[in-house]
């Protein structure tokens, strides 16, 4: 290892906050990235099991009718 | 050779496979990811110039470097959508932008960080930097007005249409800033100068920054997994899921 | 039956009389950008301070940044009307391509706001101190600035024109893609102003105004028809 | 409904498995439709069942929720939404003037159109002060500017084109649409009112999805 230590590691002479501070902000982010959509997508099948019955969609119908006399009277 | 292509647009076909290569991928991704932070930070040499604060490197390059590829891969997936017409590629589309957009925040934030033991100031006017700027107001721009459309549909396209405008000005936008820069600090060395960087500096690098490629592919699976699950509530193939899980 | 002989020429001449007879019966359109920037402008030296020698040395980085919010604002709403009172549906049903048709609006809207901002500039230069030799670069630039400003607004326009909010909306999307230009047009007239030559940042912005005026007019269009679909 | 045949010779417009989703719900499912010359469509339904969508998709405004496909092989295409589209600062001569430029209909003969939409006297008001009834008829009047142009394979869509309109315009828009068909054209119309027409009609009545 580069570093002799866990202090100096922790240290870096000084500048191991800053570059500390950025892997935390990477893990973050990079968890974030990766755990939330699954989560989310976990998240919305439960709800979907709870409400299991869909609505019926109201089937659309189309009548098409030659009428030779389009006034009525 | 074109089924493929019809079934890339079925979205059961698309869950099932995608499933499948996260089963690879996810872990590969973090095993990547640790391997490469932990060489980095604790088994690569310190530059003698920039001290150990360079480590901060091997998360602000590969977020920036993946960060522009996502802004593409959006677009193409959006001209893919508005040409083919295909749902898949829509649902890419939507799916890239919050993900690019969090490696822009994340280059942004380490890019500001690093600025402080280099610079003094937590924000230099950098060419890179300020560039990533511009690509994170691209993004939100793209999110923000899916967001502003009732019709996802209609969302769809405008975002396809906008990305595709932002696809094309990206090469201008940086040029420009690359000139801008230069004409106010001419002498100063760039940022990300990887020129002159040890091969045993370097190595740890190329293996982040295919890392967080890996990371960019499995985030937007993943995403995209969730929409089209939001998207298919009423269909069979989401009841038959939901039934087996 | 006659065959319809249809002159994409006659009609582009009759959109573009017609977009600059409404504009006429409409002054306020006209001149709500340019009160804009003049009254942005006398802020500077309120917050700067009066000095002329500060004052020169902002003017021609104000003077942009100011033409491109005046630009901005004006862009939001160039659709609109024709949007909301079903003209621009019957746009999108003539058979006249569309693409030139949208370029007519975007030909009236610099005419209207581009044009004036760029004749009056000097007058809002020389209120900044602006040195006098970097007026006729100061006029060049925005003459080719503000016309691309005008296409790239346009697309912003498309796209949020079927919005009820799109004004904010326009600015987050549009701004980041005027950034080049403000950066030639500003180091354009800066140079002049110091004695440089400023030829390569003025061919550089007459470069992007091809490159808008060719590619422009696809996503004004592709974004009418969805907002017209969507709306 | 028929299985997807061939385009019939003479048709303006071609349908083919047409599915309509608006708003969540689905309006139209798998309908095959050829309109031809010489043809009167009037789309009846309640409010909400797509009447108005299904005719936007004819004209080729709404793509978004359709499935299927709309190919048209007309000349001319003239849609009257219930938007005027015209310009309020513009007199109804300078609207016209542009649509005559637009469609290439000749600009002649505008004051013709004008006075069969009763508006003869008000040809160089603004159109800002005519009533919405007057503002509907001098969208009205790019029909009769259609007409006189009299193209061939001429695909007339009129959303609700009788309301407000009195008594004897609605006779002399009936006559006139009776003539356009008979000379080739074809005219697909919604319409609440029953229609003033003694010609072969074919209804597409749009049921549920209410």
């Amino acid at each position: 290892m580069y570093f002799d230590s866990l202090q100096a590691a922790l240290a870096m002479d000084g500048h191991g906050v800053y570059v500390w501070a950025v892997v935390a902000a990477s893990v973050v982010i990079c968890v974030g990235l990766l755990v939330l959509p699954a989560r989310s997508a976990r998240r919305f099948i439960a709800e979907l099991r709870v409400d299991d019955a869909p609505e019926p969609r109201a089937a659309p119908s189309v009548r098409i009718e030659e009428v030779n006399n389009a006034s009525g009277s | 050779m074109w089924t493929w292509f019809h079934k890339l647009g079925s979205p059961p076909w698309m869950y099932r496979i995608s499933g499948r290569i996260l089963a690879i991928l996810l872990p590969l991704t973090v095993l990547m990811l640790a391997v490469g932070a932990v060489w980095g930070l604790l088994y690569a040499p310190m530059d003698f110039k920039q001290g150990n604060s360079f480590r901060i490197i091997y998360f602000h390059v590969p977020a920036s470097v993946v960060a522009l590829a996502g802004y593409y891969v959006m677009a193409i997936a959006g001209a893919v959508s508005l040409i083919w017409r295909m749902k898949m590629a829509e649902v890419a589309m939507k799916c890239a932008a919050p993900v690019g957009a969090a490696l822009t925040f994340l280059s942004l934030l380490s890019g500001a960080i690093w600025g402080k033991p280099t610079w003094g100031t937590y924000w230099v006017w950098d060419a890179r930097i300020t560039s990533m700027l511009i690509l994170f107001f691209l993004y939100l721009g793209v999110m923000a007005l899916y967001q502003a459309y009732e019709n996802k549909e209609a969302a769809g396209k405008a975002c396809a249409v906008l990305s595709l405008v932002g696809m094309v000005n990206i090469p201008i936008i940086y040029k420009s800033v690359d000139w801008w820069y230069s004409l106010h600090q001419p002498a100063t060395i760039k940022f990300t100068e990887e020129s002159a960087m040890h091969s045993s500096m370097l190595q740890p690098l190329l293996l982040m920054i295919l890392a967080f490629y890996c990371l960019f592919t499995c985030a937007l699976l993943l995403n995209m997994r969730s929409e089209l699950l939001r998207r298919g509530a009423g269909t069979g193939w989401v009841r038959s899921l939901v039934g087996a899980h | 039956m006659s065959v319809p002989q249809l002159s994409v020429s006659a009609f582009l001449r009759a959109s573009l009389k017609r977009q600059l007879l409404l504009a006429y019966r409409r002054p306020a359109d006209t001149l709500n950008p340019l009160l804009f920037f003049l009254l942005v402008v006398t802020l500077f030296p309120l917050g700067i301070g009066p000095e002329p020698a500060q004052l020169a040395e902002f003017a021609p980085g104000i003077l942009w940044i100011v033409a491109l919010l005046a630009s901005l604002m004006a862009a939001e709403g160039m659709f609109r009307q024709d949007y909301e009172d079903g003209s621009l549906e019957q746009l999108l049903l003539s058979p006249q391509p569309l693409y030139l048709a949208s370029l007519t609006y975007t030909a009236a809207h610099w005419l209207v706001t581009g044009l004036p901002l760029t004749l009056l500039s000097p007058l809002f230069a020389t209120m900044l101190q602006l040195p006098v030799a970097a007026l006729p670069v100061l006029i060049l630039s925005m003459l080719l600035g503000t016309a691309v400003l005008s296409l790239v607004g346009s697309i912003g326009a498309a796209l949020t024109v079927s919005l009820k909010r799109g004004g904010m909306l326009i600015s987050l999307i549009i701004v980041p893609l005027y950034i080049p230009v403000l950066i030639f047009a500003a180091g354009a007239v800066r140079f002049a102003a110091e004695g440089f030559d400023p030829a390569p940042q003025l061919l550089l912005l007459a470069g992007m105004l091809s490159l808008a005026v060719a590619l422009a007019p696809f996503a004004i269009s592709a974004g009418l028809r969805i907002s017209v679909d969507a709306g | 409904m028929s299985s997807a045949q061939p385009a019939a010779a003479s048709a303006l417009v071609t349908v083919r498995e047409l599915g309509l989703e608006r708003g969540g719900r689905l309006l139209l499912d798998n309908l095959d439709l050829d309109i031809a010359g010489h043809e009167l469509v009037l789309i009846e339904g309640p409010n909400g069942s797509g009447k108005t969508t299904l005719l936007r998709s004819l004209a080729g405004l709404s793509r978004l929720g359709l499935t299927g496909s709309i190919t048209r092989h007309c000349d001319e295409l003239l849609y009257l939404g219930h938007r005027a589209g015209i310009k309020q600062l513009l007199t109804p001569r300078e609207n016209l003037a542009w649509a005559c430029r637009s469609q290439g209909w000749d600009a002649g003969a505008i004051d013709s159109a004008l006075e069969r939409v009763g508006l003869s006297g008000r040809a160089d008001v603004f159109c800002q002060h005519l009533s919405a009834g007057q503002q509907r008829r001098v969208n009205l009047a790019r029909l009769y500017l259609s007409f006189d142009a009299g193209r061939e394979n001429a695909l007339w869509l009129l959303d609700e084109p009788f309301t407000a309109i009195d008594r004897d315009g609605v006779a002399a828009l009936a006559a006139t649409m009776a003539e356009q068909v008979a000379r080739g054209g074809a005219v697909v119309l919604t319409s609440h009112q029953d229609l003033p027409l003694d010609i072969p009609l074919r209804r597409l009545v749009l049921g549920g999805g209410a």
